[in-house]
């Protein structure tokens, strides 16, 4: 928790803006949305960290996908993901969004979310308990400031498998591809 | 010599258009658009020049004079750039219809009836050329056919009660003073009794109250604005409702003069306070009523009820301040009800005559230009500063505050807060939100449609920037009322008791929009988007059905609606039933059956004979 | 009470078997056309409230079970005086290969979205039902996802197994 | 003239850090009165340099502009207010031009809200001006009795006057009036009870829908100024305006904490809830405050 460094500021205001101001866009995906309410609340306070609920997916820089994702679900996820500014992160939550979880036979869940779209974070827990989500947090700092929470650049990088996979698993996507073929990406700012 | 050729240019200019048009268009348009551009440096040069000419002797024993005075030179400049405009304007516009002609001759002779008014010296041929504007008037109304007769119908018929209280008031002058030559009656009126100039002024009153739609004679402006032709309605709305105005002034302070019109009646119930809070509740009502309307003329046409409130306040509450700010609300309010109704005209003609507020919608994309012509228009109507019609608002304010009359200002201050909810829905509802499926390739107004809306978008910055132009004329005007003159700087009014300096409010926006500027831009670059990829809770986003227009500010709606209610327009149509059933009845009488014609004759003179016996009366 | 209620359905109706399997709940198994005639006869008995459409897939003997499960509001024209509320289950036996059956929308409106829901995951066809499109699902299955004879473990293999995962090839 | 300039532009940056100053207070007093320990006092800060660095997407040029006109708007009103003894530009147009002034960040949102096309914004727009009609009507009824009472349009004599003669809230006519401008304090600055043109649950934050980063800095920035304003405003007219910047400020903090009190405890109103309140006590007490005011004038 760096957060009054003063010279931490000067050097690269980027990052530590990012680190301390984690709007997490208030979107249910699965099972764990139980778990956000206490943690904004007043016994576990997200917001000592300036991790505040925000309303829209333009608003917000962190994606908490919260237990299984069921494919008519996933359609939305990837939708809010790319309507998200771009320096984004995203967090799983639970065994479910990495191979299925319990759920790992069944004909209407995804089993490997970071094949549609790159994930930053795991938290371990059928549903992960409040101090789990902000050990997450944390570790989100450390990875921004090591410049590992790259999500958004690989997405922006592989983005044709990504687009691939996800009309492989759900079919003839609405809207249009993010990045056309021809940008190739602007390097690697933070 | 100089107003009468003036006015022949304007008359035989009309005419001759019409022949042209016979051989071919192209001449037409020509001719038209030569003939009105031209009055427009002819009117200048007239400028500070006081002359009096009679250019026809002997008509029934009195001479027909043209007088030019600033206040009429005031408005011929106001007619001829709006005349010439709004036919620039018609050339694009009037492409497919039928009977183009007939429409150029109409609109050419609006304008050349309205100088005539302007410069008419006395009220002869002031009844004269009043005339000939309201009949061109009716017949460029009904032009559209269908729904247009009803509503021409409806505002002749009001324009005849209104010319035939002005004769019986010319008249009665005449009898009075056997002259009608304002010059001559202006110093010989003010001895007579106040009873007399109490009548001269109601008849009057009323004859201008119906022109301007002044409250209790407003019903037939909304229905004529809205199925006029769009650039007819600009002039319309604009400028010739705005005659009543030129009436009420000329009535009030150069044929009546400042005193006796002040003087009438005690401070209370003074004839001009009661006339300023006619005005006051003319702003509030139709502006809340313009908010309900779905149809962009409609709403516009509402306003210009509304904003009308504005002047005949200004006008009749009697201070300098006042005067000024309702003289200066006259060319305000025609620079941007014109450009806001030729605003609805360029949409109408691209979209192929859509004008329902819930079939449009981001349009901006499509029309930029005429988009910026809307917001500047809206910002002048609302009196955003920057803009002119905050300076008239302000000027009408402060006199109303100082003076001790809060709650006329409160009535005026809420009419504003009307205009803006109403004027953002039709910037709403027509150029910003989702673009509908059928309006996705129509282009840009063309540049004839685009040259009147910059033009008039520049009068209304030019004149809210730097007032001081049009004030200078003002001043003048309002000194030849008799008042003491506002000491006018180029930008704005300096007096101990509150002075307004718009260069400094333009100069602060300019360094605070700069700065503003700097400062977004020193955010990371955004990224453009098309309107398919806006938030939807992670949903697909449904072609045309996206779109916020029905029943826009449905909460108010629901708590103010009753109120609302047009009764003035319900109670003339209860009495045209009443009329008709009238008309029904006597039907039986005369029911075109010879048969029945002869067994009255007979029946009468039976009871003339029985009257005879039994009386002896004769 | 349920007694004389059991009575009644027999008399009226011949081919069906009536049981009472516990207090305050009766078993009606009925042939397949005469399901809506039954219906109609419950609901005006007062079993108003159609509460449930859901179906069993005897894969056995090649049956499926359609169960319609009928309660009642009112309390009074119904004869039953303990408080537990009457539960009516209508069971009728379809034929796997061919699965129809006609739609008890007409009677109970509400039942629209129990057969759409049944016609996607069990294949059951019902006639005269204004639209048999897909309700919860998002993809199409040849074989309806709720059958026995549906392999979930393949599916899952040859739908999700062989999308590749990104490396950061770049 | 020199001394001008430097208020011309000391003002706006005074302006923009108390106002971040009091949106992070706000917050803080939020967490507290929530039991929980709340973000530092400079989260806004935190946010906005946040926001400046992230991307963002814009639906056309007058996306742009009108967050830009809303911000200078807003910026200009600043200018005309008296900050404790210094008045940059209030000899240009007195308290009219206030009024008319601050309709230009409303509308500058409102217009760049309009293009970015989603039914969510045109209902928080929607709401906003029936929001700014409702109250509206009482204000404009204080305004008219400030002004009336002292006879002049210029907000500099009214502080000139208060600070010779006791504040006007304490004075018989304005009372009435000063206490029905508290009454639509909330309103005015937009804060819970009255928030319903930018809720979050409902129409996920109304107007800034789609305001992604830097466009979400400049609209917390100009709500900052908006807070900044309307509290200076009551303290202009009703408390006196102090002498001297400081006690001006502390005064300004007085107000803004007893309006967070009422923030902090009330659940969010439908719109036709607030109108009905909002022309229902404060229009009286107003419409009695101005009645009062022209019995004593004249």
């Amino acid at each position: 928790m760096d957060r009054n460094k003063i010279t931490k500021w000067l050097k690269e205001p980027a990052k530590m803006a990012n680190k301390y101001s984690l709007h997490a866009i208030y979107f249910c995906t699965g099972c764990g949305i139980i778990e956000i309410p206490p943690v904004i609340t007043a016994r576990w306070d997200a917001e000592r960290f300036g991790v505040i609920p925000a309303a829209t997916p333009r608003q917000a820089n962190l994606f908490l996908i919260t237990g299984y994702v069921s494919v008519k679900t996933l359609r939305a996820i990837i939708r809010t993901y790319e309507q998200m500014p771009e320096p984004k992160y995203t967090v799983g939550f639970g065994s479910c969004p990495i191979n299925g979880g319990m759920y790992w036979d069944s004909y209407n869940t995804i089993k490997h979310l970071d094949k549609y779209i790159p994930i930053d974070g795991w938290i371990a827990g059928c549903m992960p308990r409040p101090e789990a989500i902000f050990i997450a947090v944390t570790h989100l700092w450390t990875l921004i400031d090591k410049e590992m929470a790259n999500g958004y650049i690989r997405y922006r990088k592989n983005y044709e498998s990504y687009r691939r996979n996800q009309e492989l698993a759900l079919g003839k996507l609405e809207w249009p591809p993010l990045y056309k073929a021809s940008e190739e990406p602007q390097g690697n700012e933070q | 010599m100089s107003l009468e050729i003036l006015l022949i240019t304007a008359f035989g200019g009309a005419l001759f258009t019409y022949f042209a048009g016979k051989a071919s268009y192209k001449y037409r348009n020509f001719l038209a658009v030569a003939i009105s551009s031209a009055l427009v440096p002819f009117v200048a040069c007239l400028y500070g020049k006081t002359e009096e000419e009679t250019f026809y002797y002997g008509f029934l024993g009195l001479n027909l004079v043209l007088r030019l005075n600033m206040l009429s030179w005031f408005f011929a400049i106001t007619i001829a750039v709006v005349g010439a405009l709004s036919i620039i304007f018609s050339l694009s516009y009037i492409k497919g219809r039928e009977k183009t002609d007939f429409y150029f001759l109409m609109m050419l002779l609006v304008n050349a009836a309205m100088l005539g008014i302007v410069l008419a010296g006395d009220l002869i041929s002031f009844y004269i050329f009043w005339e000939i504007m309201s009949w061109s008037a009716f017949l460029l109304i009904s032009y559209n056919r269908g729904p247009a007769l009803a509503a021409g119908m409806k505002y002749i018929i009001m324009s005849i009660i209104g010319s035939v209280s002005f004769l019986v008031g010319m008249l009665s002058l005449y009898v009075s003073f056997d002259t009608l030559n304002i010059s001559q009656i202006a110093p010989v009126i003010s001895l007579s009794s106040s009873g007399y100039i109490l009548f001269i002024l109601t008849v009057f009153c009323i004859a201008f109250g119906i022109k301007n739609a002044v409250l209790p004679f407003h019903t037939w402006l909304p229905d004529a604005h809205s199925e006029a032709p769009s650039p007819f309605s600009a002039v319309l709305s604009g400028i010739l409702v705005r005659m009543g105005m030129y009436g009420f002034l000329l009535i009030f302070y150069v044929i009546l003069g400042l005193k006796s019109f002040l003087g009438l009646g005690r401070s209370l119930y003074s004839f001009h306070y009661i006339l300023a809070w006619i005005g006051a509740i003319n702003i509030v009502i139709p502006t809340f009523i313009a908010m309900l309307q779905n149809d962009a003329k409609r709403l516009l046409a509402w306003h210009g009820v509304g904003q009308g409130g504005y002047m005949v306040l200004g006008v009749a509450l009697g201070t300098k301040l006042a005067v000024t700010g309702g003289t200066f609300h006259i060319v305000n309010h025609t620079s941007y009800i014109a450009l806001l109704f030729l605003v609805v005209g360029a949409v109408e003609y691209r979209t192929g005559g859509i004008r329902d507020l819930n079939s449009l919608g981001g349009l901006i994309k499509k029309m930029p230009v005429t988009f910026v012509g809307a917001l500047v228009g809206a910002c002048g109507l609302i009196g955003v500063p920057l803009t002119n019609g905050f300076v008239s608002k302000w000027l009408i304010y402060k006199s109303l505050i100082l003076e001790g009359h809060p709650f006329l200002a409160f009535a005026a201050l809420i009419g504003t807060w009307g205009t803006i909810l109403s004027l953002y829905k039709f910037l709403h509802n027509v150029f910003l939100g989702q673009l509908p499926e059928k309006y996705k390739d129509i282009q840009k107004s063309p540049f004839t449609m685009q040259l009147p809306m910059i033009v008039l978008s520049l009068v209304i910055l030019v004149f809210g920037i730097l007032p001081g132009i049009p004030l200078k004329v003002i001043n003048a005007i309002v000194t030849s009322f008799g008042f003491e003159s506002l000491n006018i700087t180029l930008w704005g009014i300096t007096s101990e008791t509150g002075t307004l300096n718009t260069i400094n409010i333009f100069s602060a926006v300019l360094v605070a929009a700069v700065l503003s500027w700097l400062l977004f831009r020193l955010g990371a670059k955004s990224a453009s988007v098309s309107q398919e990829d806006s938030y939807a809770a992670g949903a697909h986003i449904p072609k045309d059905k996206y779109h916020y227009t029905a029943e826009f500010y449905n909460p108010l709606y629901r708590m103010i609606k009753p109120f609302l209610r047009d009764i003035i327009d319900e109670f003339y149509y209860w009495i045209a039933s009443l009329v008709r059933s009238l008309a029904g009845s006597v039907r039986h009488i005369y029911n075109g059956d010879v048969g029945y014609y002869v067994m009255y004759i007979i029946l009468f003179l039976a009871a003339l004979v029985f009257i005879q016996m039994k009386w002896k009366v004769w | 009470m349920n007694k004389s209620l059991k009575e009644k359905i027999e008399s009226t109706f011949k081919d069906l078997k009536v049981a009472i399997p516990e207090e305050s709940r009766i078993a009606v198994t009925a042939e397949n056309h005469s399901v809506l005639a039954i219906l109609r006869f419950l609901k005006d008995a007062g079993f108003n409230h159609l509460a449930l459409i859901s179906a069993v897939d005897w894969i056995e003997d090649g049956f499926f079970e359609l169960c319609f499960i009928l309660t009642s509001y009112m309390q009074n024209n119904v004869e039953y005086t303990d408080s537990q509320r009457l539960h009516i289950i209508l069971k009728t036996l379809i034929p796997r290969e061919k699965p129809q059956c006609k739609t008890a929308i007409g009677i109970f409106p509400n039942a629209e979205p129990y057969e759409r829901e049944i016609h996607e995951l069990f294949g059951i066809k019902f006639e005269g039902h204004p639209r048999l499109t897909p309700l919860l699902l998002e993809r199409e299955y040849e074989i309806p996802p709720f059958r026995k004879d549906f392999d979930t473990r393949k599916y899952v293999e040859d739908v999700f197994g062989n999308i590749p995962s990104v490396e950061n090839n770049k | 003239m020199v001394a001008k300039i430097i208020q011309l532009i000391l003002s706006p940056i005074i302006a923009l850090v108390v106002g971040v100053f009091f949106l992070g207070l706000a917050r803080k007093f939020m967490a507290r009165i929530h039991w929980r320990y709340g973000p530092p006092i400079i989260q806004p800060v935190i946010d906005m340099i946040r926001l400046f660095y992230q991307k963002s997407v814009s639906h056309g040029r007058m996306f742009d502009l009108g967050i830009v006109l809303s911000l200078a708007g807003s910026i200009v009103v600043v200018l005309f207010l008296p900050l404790g003894g210094t008045a940059p530009l209030s000899g240009s147009g007195g308290m009219l031009v206030i009024l008319y002034i601050m309709l230009l960040a409303p509308l500058g949102m409102a217009i760049s809200g309009g293009q970015g096309a989603n039914p969510n914004i045109s209902i928080g727009i929607s709401r906003k001006l029936i929001l700014a009609l409702g109250y509206e009507v009482p204000l404009l009824l204080i305004l008219l009795a400030v002004m009336t009472h002292y006879k002049t349009i210029s907000i500099v004599q009214v502080v000139n006057a208060q600070q010779s003669t006791t504040w006007s809230i304490i004075s018989l006519p304005l009372f009435l009036s000063g206490l029905s401008y508290f009454l639509i304090l909330p309103a005015i600055l937009g804060i819970r009870p009255f928030d319903v043109s930018t809720a979050p649950q409902e129409i996920s934050s109304g107007l800034m829908v789609e305001y992604g980063g830097k466009y979400l800095a400049m609209v917390t920035i100009e709500h900052a100024f908006v807070l900044f304003i309307s509290i200076a405003l009551f303290v202009n007219l009703f408390l006196g305006g102090a002498a001297n910047p400081v006690t001006f400020l502390v005064k300004m903090l007085m107000v803004f904490m007893l309006g967070l009190c009422i923030n902090a405890v009330f659940p969010r109103l439908r719109i036709k809830q607030a109108i009905k309140y909002l022309w229902k006590w404060p229009t009286l007490l107003a419409f009695l405050g101005l009645i009062v005011s022209l019995v004593i004038r004249s």
